[in-house]
């Protein structure tokens, strides 16, 4: 079995695994607590509990890193943690005692808060006072196991936070979003943005048709997949694409951003073939600059309200825009699209059609852009409720527009594994929404009786 | 600006192309050579290489391949007694269902999640094992297209060779490496130590396989393991806790729904009282849907059998140690 | 703590663990491959294989108890076999090999038919067929635990099958019926069966009213539940009830197939205090025995038709009816609703209603019977679909009828739970359909503003 | 013809009527000593005992007992600001809610499944451990009665002591008795020999209680356990394979949907495009629903967050050996 060096080399370039000055990155402070997108820039910092920590010392780490405030020269900064290879400290052991006997007592710390503070003052770093608490609890020894190690994480993520570097991938970008600011993406679970991406067929080289009006996350995965290949086009009806903020936060090299474009309804259907008005170069050029720029801007500071509105834990948005002008132009995605390419599409035809309009009806909008498919092309529709769906299948049927019509409902359950303690989580997302999927044929040019 | 992409190629048709000179387009026509998915029904559909000289027979009549031929992708075609059927470029979900026949149909769920999960993009190298159907395999090639690889495993080397078969058919030879290999007895080969961005597991005893997959991934990359039993799982994870992170566990299952039109009978209506459950079923059906779409409702119901279990996902990311 | 003797003195009497001659019961045939409803007479046969076996022996027996097919001097018969305690022949041991080297070769068997036919006839019993079956494999040894234990299922089912005699109970009947003739009974799941009497409160002395268009399995259950207290009146639209044969299976007693009644919605509704001509006490107690008579027997022959259709492992209704009419006689369930009940229904209203009506419209029914229902009652209704309690649900919000509203989708799932093989059944069944629960309250006579 | 049961009484309210002379008529209306459930909305629920001088603050203001008094149950009452709550009788289930302020309102899926599935009629010995809420109890003690009667145990005197209060002040107390006992350690009294129609456990170890309840169970007669987690129940279905027949496991889940009334947009009036997703949830209402219905959209859509697990529960029947 032979390898491919030069696979390998285009790789890095499209798959990064070490970060570098201007990259994206999403910050998991405590196990999913909170969530931060950040720019990673020789200025930006974030704030952890009261401290303010640069970011400097993440440039250049792997992705999958873990941080921990310490107190530098200059201020606390995030210093690496080297992850053990050893497991979790604490031995998880299968639990003999049963808890019928378990007295829950809080008061039995002798450590007081002005001793945890004395301690901070001496320089204690956040491990050592989570020590001392323990050393320092009466009751600890006789906790059970699964007790002890919950002591052990509250009080570890109170004084000894972690910060973990992620990459951001549509599944974390997804599962962030989904955790902290649901609606924001209409409500999509990763899973059922999985399956979007299978139903609809999403392949290098596809020209993939997006209605996203979930302010990006559908262009994004969508980009992700082609790996700047093809082309992304979300398409709109009025004059104004709508908002692909969310594209911004992957980190999408040159060729991966100049495949991500716009076009409404109206040019896509158009039947002039030579360039009109609106698709004139100069004015394209034009919007290149300055519309999608004022998409990317304007939402930072909205995202900056909201990151205000909920410190404690909300994901959020930290992006220092004006320190790395270099970054924000790299990432120029959301240009309209080249009068060249509309014009093949109407030849060809789209390879792939995504529908997420959380707020139009379904069939009225798929009548609009399933023309716009060639014919075999997959597409995949998705929705929050069950009926507008169930009407678009029923109307697609009767209209002989498409075949293998089948209405989907994702369900996705988490699991706790541990020794004797094994179960699905308690809580679980119950909606993960529907999706309608199909093939488009061509019409029934010469029906005959069967 | 470069749109070499969207250049038309008469070459035979791949699954889903994988260089920009095979770039699909779908408006080409059906040629000698192609693999066509003839699609009778939801739950019936098959495979078939077009030939100049071929023909298909089915309960529908005959039909003559040199009758497709020239014709878009998509086209309804008719045999000599007037039956049609609908010809479809072959994608990896229609192949799926072509290969198990509808038994495996839910299986998409899983499939699309572990794409997703295993944080998979163009340029990727992805080791598997076993390759059974084929059917996961497929779909790891359609995302690391255009330029990275799957290098897939199979104890059985009968099972390796219709794999592998089946990949040139589809035209995937090229992005797929099938190898016949004990990955629980041996692990993975050597040459892609620390060198693999995901690997996927189906494997009877997953945890015997587990220390060769840390060895094989690059730092942060993340492996699955896919297992029926959850004593499979149980095991698997107390392995993985020495070298991985981030270890979960999940189950995807897909329910699907009928939609039906027809309207409920009021209290008034059903005087007689006697109405039994049969008669539910012929419900009044207009004859121009659309038009009376407004007076009667349209209802989706769940499809009453549906895979209740497929198998547990158990999803884990290398530390980094470096 | 002390025991009230009394009490299970009138247990004994409600709920009987010993079959008796007339007795329905539920034979489970190959641990649920065919399901059969008998009525228990000296006469009474069933056919397993090719053989008619008496089900005379069955009497006295007690529910829970298992038989092999024997031969008798007079012909097949059923004799009980005897439970051991000490688990299943084999003992299924944690699985250590696997079965990546598993050869699947059915033709290792040197025993032919003849062979069998030879044995049988010299009189050997299945058991004894089974070990010379396994003796003369030669893979059996060969296969890992799970493979021989498998064989071993298959060919005892063959050669020695089982009838194991249950109890007819509402969760007994709801499942073999679910699990054989779902549409029957309105694809109505057992979990969602239980929720309907929780949701409407069905307890000792209520006066529950059912519109039940599903053959009786919810007047059958509501029955159950009130033990001889109380009523369930059925209620219809029209002039002649809607028919409640699964009634019949449930081994009630005379006390409760009293509680068991029907009346007409007009009935219900209509203003007069007086004995209505369609009340008057001798047409009454015509219908008594002559309607309900004819519900029973009508099906029955409908019923040996499905029989003869479903050869093949279907569930199945054996009553000997012609043989015993005694029993039939004592087991007359749905009479009219007495005039004095009705009268202090409509002085008082009912305390509970069900609604399982699958072609009906939910809110066009439950605006004619809610009425019906005093202030405060629980009630609940069934649906297969989504969108008619969705809209019946609105429609109640707006009119002010009903608090405490809400929409329920049950999920239930089995699993397989051995050692080293546990996890959920592959097989679920995905709908339980839907449940609307409420409770009535009175019009806002005093609406004021809040 | 006998129609005693539907003689009304008026004595004080039961949660439900269990001899015939307490026999409840819903149109019967409040008295003093009664227990209400107060209803503000569906999440905020509260039990009260009336008594005449009673009065009860919230945030519509201050409510007097006294107005209560001589209204029949389901009626809305008003507070000295005008406020108002609706006063219902109570019933298992809302005494679940009341219980347990919503964080169990989907346990009700797993307590009806349990009442049929042990086959609990009227006249059922039925023993149970451990009590805890007593919500399960209610429920047990509901299915048994008129002339059942349900021994319940827990192995905190203290929650065995709030259970038994909670009992008498819901008027059940002659159709359940609480006892103190370590059920794990001493199994059940022995007393209950042969006796039991039915048994539940809710333990930590249940399979140290499975030999006893063999001992106590009638012949056919049987049994459920309650685990969260997986071991336990591998655990404890190994127990119970001596001397059970008949064992299955399952898993209960109930999903709630919201119904919303509203039309989504058209393509076309969409026109600015730069509609945000917020403005989704200030769907037009029409000021009377039933009439506009028709041109209105009602959707429900699933309840977000659910109850993903609670526990699994393993039936088992006792083998007949006699």
């Amino acid at each position: 079995m032979s390898i491919i060096k030069t696979e390998e080399n285009s790789n890095q370039d499209q798959n990064p695994r070490i970060t570098w000055e201007g990259c994206s990155v999403l910050l998991d402070i405590n196990d999913g607590d909170r969530v931060l997108f950040a720019r990673l820039t020789t200025g930006s910092k974030i704030k952890i509990g009261n401290k303010n920590c640069s970011l400097q010392s993440l440039i250049g780490c792997p992705f999958g890193s873990s941080f921990q405030v310490e107190d530098g020269k200059e201020g606390p900064v995030l210093s690496r943690v080297l992850q053990s290879t050893e497991g979790t400290n604490l031995q998880i052991m299968e639990e003999s005692r049963d808890n019928r006997r378990l007295v829950d007592n809080n008061s039995a710390q002798s450590l007081t808060g002005e001793d945890i503070d004395e301690m901070r003052r001496k320089g204690a770093s956040g491990d050592e006072i989570v020590k001392a608490l323990i050393a320092n609890s009466a009751t600890f020894e006789k906790k059970t196991a699964f007790s002890q190690e919950k002591y052990l994480l509250k009080k570890q993520k109170k004084y000894a936070p972690r910060v973990l570097l992620r990459r951001p991938f549509a599944r974390s970008i997804c599962e962030a979003y989904f955790k902290k600011h649901a609606e924001k993406i209409g409500f999509l679970r990763v899973d059922t943005l999985s399956l979007l991406l299978s139903f609809a067929n999403v392949s290098a080289y596809s020209d993939v048709l997006v209605v996203d009006m979930l302010d990006g996350i559908i262009t994004g995965a969508v980009a992700e997949r082609l790996g700047g290949t093809g082309y992304v086009c979300n398409t709109h009806c009025g004059v104004a694409p709508y908002p692909i903020n969310i594209v911004r936060m992957f980190n999408f090299n040159n060729d991966i951003c100049q495949r991500i474009v716009h076009s409404s309804v109206s040019e896509l259907h158009s039947s002039e073939n030579g360039p009109s008005p609106s698709t004139d170069p100069l004015e394209d050029a034009c919007n290149i600059r300055s519309q999608p720029n004022e998409q990317i801007l304007s939402p930072s500071a909205q995202h900056a309200v909201s990151m205000e509105e909920n410190e404690d834990g909300n994901m959020e948005i930290m992006t220092d825009v004006s320190a790395s002008p270099k970054v924000v132009k790299g990432t120029k995605a959301g240009r309209k699209a080249p009068v060249e390419a509309i014009k093949i599409w109407k030849a060809n035809g789209f390879s792939s059609l995504i529908i997420a309009a959380p707020n139009l009806d379904a069939w009225d909008t798929v009548k609009e852009v399933l023309p716009l498919l060639s014919y075999s092309a997959s597409f995949a529709i998705y929705h929050q409720y069950l009926q507008p769906l169930a009407t678009c299948m029923h109307n697609l049927q009767v209209e002989k527009m498409a075949i293998g019509l089948q209405i989907s409902e994702p369900w996705l359950r988490e699991y706790q594994v541990l020794p004797s303690r094994t179960h699905p989580l308690m809580q679980m997302s119950a909606t993960g929404g529907y999706i309608l999927s199909g093939t488009r044929i061509s019409g029934s040019d010469q029906t005959q009786a069967k | 600006m470069q749109i070499t992409s969207l250049r038309i190629d008469l070459k035979y048709l791949t699954m889903f192309p994988f260089d920009s000179a095979k770039k699909l387009s779908f408006s080409r026509c059906i040629s000698d050579g192609d693999l066509v998915i003839v699609y009778e029904k939801h739950d019936n559909m098959k495979a078939v290489k077009v030939s100049e000289s071929g023909i298909l027979q089915n309960r529908f009549g005959v039909f003559k391949h040199s009758d497709w031929i020239g014709k878009p992708f998509g086209s309804k075609v008719f045999s000599n007694k007037g039956g049609f059927v609908y010809l479809l470029a072959p994608t990896a979900e229609l192949w799926t269902l072509v290969l198990s026949h509808r038994t495996q149909i839910l299986y998409v769920a899983d499939i699309s999640f572990v794409v997703m999960y295993l944080e998979i993009v163009p340029g990727c190298l992805v080791l598997e094992s076993g390759t059974g159907s084929g059917s996961l395999t497929t779909s790891l090639a359609r995302a690391i297209a255009p330029n990275g690889h799957v290098y897939t495993f199979d104890f059985h080397e009968q099972r390796a060779d219709s794999a592998r078969d089946d990949f040139e058919r589809t035209g995937l030879s090229s992005l797929v490496t099938v190898g016949v290999r004990d990955i629980q007895g041996e692990g993975f080969p050597d040459e892609f130590l620390g060198r693999a961005d995901s690997v996927f597991l189906d494997l009877p005893q997953p945890w015997l396989a587990i220390p060769s997959v840390s060895k094989m991934l690059k730092q942060d990359g993340v492996m699955c393991s896919f297992s029926p039993c959850i004593e499979q799982v149980q095991r698997s994870c107390e392995t993985l806790r020495s070298d991985f992170t981030d270890i979960k566990t999940f189950e995807v299952l897909l329910h699907t729904y009928e939609v039906r039109e027809g309207n409920l009978w009021s209290w008034q209506d059903n005087e007689g009282g006697s109405m039994s459950l049969k008669s539910c079923k012929k419900r009044q059906r207009s004859t121009n849907g659309l038009e009376n779409a407004s007076s009667l409702t349209i209802m989706a119901k769940r499809n009453g059998e549906s895979r209740g279990h497929t198998g547990y996902l158990t999803f884990a990311r290398l530390k980094c140690t470096v």
